[in-house]
């Protein structure tokens, strides 16, 4: 089977994401956990940029590894969650 | 067994008219016993739940069943990127086809959402009004939500603000923030023209007064951007959205009223409502963002 | 099989979707029970987004002045994927709230506990 | 300029008018004043839908209203017939004298500074029900799907007790699992049908059944869908969200959302089984046998947890998910009487079950907010209006006859003698059922009229407002009125499903 370089590379890139995927449903670390979320978002956008969809693309960056990331961030530290903010 | 005799001795005594008052404080112990049984005769989520091997299992394999019906659906499925699948249809063919005539928007997607099918869009920015409106319910302070330790972290957060701790951050954020905005800005501006519109542009406007309100505490904020700002922006943009889309479907349901001009496609004023919508869509989003943090820090606006 | 392997957007979302579900059922955490719910909710927009593509064709957007359907992609799966990206990040942006008001009450993120929790303080 | 026809406006007209007054609602501080607001608009959507009813009940006709300047494929359709719109007036009537009645409750258990948030919720839940019985297009059912989700859970929560929040939580994560679902059936559905608005959709099914294409996506499709809406709407393995939610909420939340939000998803059903997939292929891929059963199983299992049950609040949801089993029991008899049977229960169900709950709010107020039945002995002698009402609904639930429980259930064991090979088991069940009904309903009905005499307590009479009183009278009457003059409205939902098909 010969693939295209574009066709292995997006596969690459969902390999990554199944792997991001599990990896933050296996963590126990929080903060760890929403890191993996936000690079999980940012895969999601490259591959929507591959899948000739410019506009999600800008959303997804913009929303779920900006702001949802934020509030992510927000709340673990509301929840004293967060190591070097405020002892819990 | 036994629940069910004396459940039936009662049945029976209150046909007769015997019970009800002398017996009930006792049938109701009675009927609370079964309760605290319960956790024992039935497969009770909880239960389950408290077995946690069990739980575990239950739930990996009913993912896995899950996961296995759902691959067996996709290896049935029309074969991915073939321009012969169902999905490519009349329906795709007119929004490319006319799209331009029709919606005055270069980019067929913002046609497509704000015009064609803008129902949809009109319900999903009210989901937007409707989770800040709840985070405002969840986290504004009140008297039922007070707690003296998140007090007295907040006031240890605003002198951290007032203090010169974070000097990278804020001139970092004095200089990224006016760029962050202005760029927010042009997506919105551009929404019917390239990749973009109300929605990232807002999120992106958004992020830019996090970044400012991070670097320089609230107060600085509040100059500007209090809850007044933020109520009259959020409900003067709905309001505009949805005086446009009612006039729009009324219009174009009954067949009257006067078209409004779409201009000449490619230039920003041109297709009609979709430029004040992509407006209307970025302010409420910008808001709603920000306004998100500001519950999500200080429980206040 | 090697239909799955073509259809390979196809198969990884739903893997995700799975990987989702797994984590809202199974989770403890509140946090990390809203993290699978996002994840469940993206496997679906990729699913839906992987619908729209077509080989050779380029994005929805007026290129070269070309005005023909067989140049571009399916425009309506990203239209409805920008619908559900709103809807998720509201809801997301809705249960984080919760969990804040929820660990102000009862000063944990674990579901169990909290259950627990709120069983014996009704019984009081 | 053509003649334009108003009131084929209607339904657009009942959902931005609900949307609208939910936007302005912000603009006002004052709780009393969005209450205006709330009451105005469910008149004025009231008053509408009972145009719109008459209207299509003389023409005897359905039609499709365009949402802007494009036709089917391309854009938004509304669809109205009889049954949309005798759903739609019912909805309204019982939304105004819930929150009419209810008022009180929201004052005393809402913070003032939120009052007007609880009501652009109570606006926006009611244009998203509008908008589900109306819709003609399965992504904006999803997209308002989503508006009713989050609406309701700000309603559980707006009590704000750490009780309300776990209620809160449970409700939002099974609810979202359902959402997610009804999601990922809509998108296999877009991709091998190509359409997203009813008709079309219909169509291709119709042709993908008939060439044998894609028959195992379209059956997991359908029961995805299916799935889902069951989970929304608490069919019985589904219903744990139910009793935290409804007993740590309003009880003016819990009536909207055990009468008639619970309701809004079913009445999608119903559409999704005669305007997407139709009748015959639901029943060859035996979806409507399987919600058959989990209806029955349903029936009896709500009952039992309902006995079990001490808690006066938790028994009414858990009777909640015995009556949604009832109606799931009569749309899984696939016979036409069956679905007209079913509709009934829908609209016997949410006029009975609001008024149960604020009776019941009402008699807990009385008895200083303890919920056991215990405690709750001689609250109708304290409070007498609620006492009645309360009566009224458990016999109407029970099915005694004069009342509108009755009704449905005559007509879902009528229907039983139209579905061959279900009808043993519909009538044993049914049975068993109002037996058990009987048996959680009737001692909390003697135990609220014994008198009890404590020392040192003089019981208080309770002191009841003009508007709960009237509300509470209206509902006892309309429940009366619909049990016995019953066949108008059997009417008008047989011909609503006629014109469905």
């Amino acid at each position: 089977m010969n693939m295209e370089l574009s066709t292995i590379i997006q596969m690459v890139l969902v390999v990554f994401l199944i792997a991001s995927a599990i990896g933050v449903s296996v963590t126990r670390n929080l903060f760890l956990a929403v890191i993996v979320f936000m690079g999980y978002s940012s895969i999601m956008a490259i591959i929507w940029v591959f899948l000739e969809s410019p506009d999600l693309a800008i959303t997804e960056a913009a929303v779920g590894a900006g702001v949802d990331s934020v509030l992510f961030f927000l709340t673990l530290k509301k929840v004293h969650a967060l190591k070097g903010t405020r002892e819990g | 067994m036994n629940e069910k005799k004396t459940f039936w001795q009662h049945l029976q005594a209150w046909v007769n008219g015997e019970e009800a008052i002398l017996h009930a404080d006792e049938y109701i112990k009675k009927r609370e016993q079964p309760h605290q049984k319960r956790w024992i005769k039935k497969p009770n989520m909880q239960r389950i739940k408290e077995n946690k091997g069990l739980y575990w299992f239950l739930c990996v394999l009913v993912s896995l069943v899950f996961i296995t019906i759902m691959l067996l659906v996709v290896s049935h499925l029309p074969t991915f990127g073939q321009p012969i699948n169902p999905t490519n249809n009349e329906v795709m063919e007119r929004y490319l086809e006319k799209g331009i005539e029709e919606t005055g928007a270069i980019n067929f997607v913002a046609g497509m959402i704000l015009d064609y099918r803008a129902f949809d869009t009109f319900g999903e920015s009210n989901v937007l009004f409707l989770a800040v409106i709840s985070v405002l319910i969840l986290l504004k302070r009140d008297k039922k939500n007070i707690n003296a330790r998140e007090d007295r972290e907040t006031e240890e957060d605003e002198r951290f603000d007032r203090s010169d701790h974070k000097s990278i951050l804020k001139i970092g954020a004095k200089y990224l923030s006016p760029v962050v905005i202005l760029y927010g800005i042009y997506v919105v501006l551009n929404g019917h023209l390239s990749p973009g519109g109300g929605f990232s542009g807002g999120s992106i406007i958004g992020a830019g007064l996090i970044l400012y309100a991070a670097a320089n505490g609230h107060e600085a904020m509040r100059r500007f951007f209090t809850f007044k700002t933020f109520t009259l922006i959020s409900v003067g943009c709905l309001l505009t959205y949805c005086g446009c889309k009612s006039y729009s479907f009324f219009t174009g349901a009954n067949h009257v009223g006067y078209e409004i001009p779409k201009g000449i496609p490619g230039n920003i004023l041109s297709s009609g409502f979709i430029l004040p919508l992509n407006i209307c869509v970025g302010l409420i989003v910008a808001c709603t963002m920000y306004g998100f943090y500001a519950l999500f820090t200080k429980g206040d606006m | 099989m090697s239909h799955l392997l073509i259809n390979y957007y196809e198969a990884a979302s739903v893997i995700l979707f799975g990987i989702g579900f797994m984590n809202l059922l199974l989770q403890n955490n509140l946090i990390k029970k809203f993290i699978g719910l996002n994840i469940m909710d993206t496997a679906v927009y990729l699913f839906l987004a992987a619908k729209g593509y077509i080989f050779g064709r380029v994005a929805p957007i007026l290129t070269n002045g070309v005005i023909d359907a067989d140049y571009y992609i399916n425009p309506v799966p990203a239209g409805l994927v920008l619908t559900g990206i709103v809807v998720s990040v509201s809801v997301t942006a809705f249960s984080l709230a919760l969990v804040q008001r929820l660990y102000k009450h009862y000063g944990t993120l674990n579901m169990d506990e909290i259950m627990k929790l709120s069983r014996e303080r009704e019984g009081e | 300029m053509e003649h334009v026809n108003l009131v084929h406006n209607i339904p657009f007209f009942s959902i931005f008018i609900a949307m609208f007054s939910g936007i302005i609602t912000p603009l006002v501080k004052n709780g009393k004043i969005a209450h205006k607001i709330h009451m105005i608009m469910v008149l004025i959507v009231m008053i509408m839908s009972a145009i719109l009813l008459m209207n299509v009940v003389k023409n005897g006709e359905s039609f499709t209203f365009m949402m802007g300047h494009f036709p089917a494929p391309w854009g938004n359709e509304l669809r109205a017939g009889p049954l949309e719109a005798l759903m739609a007036l019912t909805f309204s009537v019982v939304m105004f004298l819930t929150v009419t009645g209810g008022i009180e409750f929201i004052y005393h258990d809402v913070v003032p500074e939120k009052q007007s948030f609880y009501f652009i919720m109570m606006n926006a839940i009611f244009g998203g029900m509008l908008s589900l019985i109306y819709t003609n297009d399965i992504f904006t059912a999803y997209v308002f799907i989503e508006i009713i989700t989050i609406a309701s859970c700000a309603l559980i929560m707006a009590k704000g007790t750490a009780q309300a929040m776990v209620g809160t939580t449970h409700y939002l994560v099974i609810s979202l699992l359902g959402s997610g679902l009804v999601l990922l059936g809509i998108c296999i559905l877009y991709s091998i049908t190509g359409h997203l608005l009813f008709p079309q959709i219909k169509e291709s099914v119709m042709q993908l059944f008939q060439s044998g294409e894609y028959s195992f996506p379209l059956l997991v499709v359908t029961g995805f869908m299916f799935i889902g809406i069951a989970i929304k709407s608490a069919l019985f393995p589904f219903h744990s969200m139910l009793p935290g939610a409804y007993q740590s909420a309003v009880p003016t939340s819990s009536g909207i959302l055990s009468g008639l939000v619970l309701k809004s998803y079913i009445i999608l059903g119903i559409k999704l089984i005669y305007s997407v997939f139709s009748v015959d292929v639901m029943l060859n891929l035996k979806i409507l046998d399987i919600l058959f059963v989990f209806g029955l199983a349903g029936m009896v299992m709500g009952s039992v947890y309902a006995m079990r049950e001490t808690r006066m609040k938790r028994m009414l949801a858990y009777s909640s998910v015995a009556q949604i089993g009832y109606i799931y029991m009569g749309i899984g008899m696939a016979s036409r009487i069956g679905m007209v049977a079913a509709c009934f229960h829908i609209l016997a169900h949410a006029v009975t079950k609001s008024m149960l709950f604020l009776c019941c709010g009402s008699m807990v107020e009385t008895c200083g907010n303890k919920e056991q039945i215990y405690y709750l002995r001689g609250a109708g002698l304290r409070n007498p209006l609620a006492g009645i009402g309360f009566t009224v609904g458990a016999l109407s639930m029970v099915g005694v006859p004069l009342f509108v429980g009755f009704i449905s259930k005559l007509y879902f064991a009528t229907a039983s003698i139209y579905a061959p090979g279900k009808m043993a088991a519909v009538l044993i069940v049914l049975g068993i059922s109002m037996i058990l009904n009987a048996l959680y309903f009737l001692p909390s009905v003697i135990a609220i009229w014994t008198p009890v005499k404590k020392e040192g307590e003089e019981a208080k009479k309770a002191v009841i407002s003009p508007a709960f009183g009237v509300c509470i009278v209206l509902f006892i009457l309309i429940n009366i009125g619909m049990g016995i003059f019953y066949r108008p409205f059997i009417s008008i939902i047989e011909m609503g499903i006629s014109l469905l098909q």
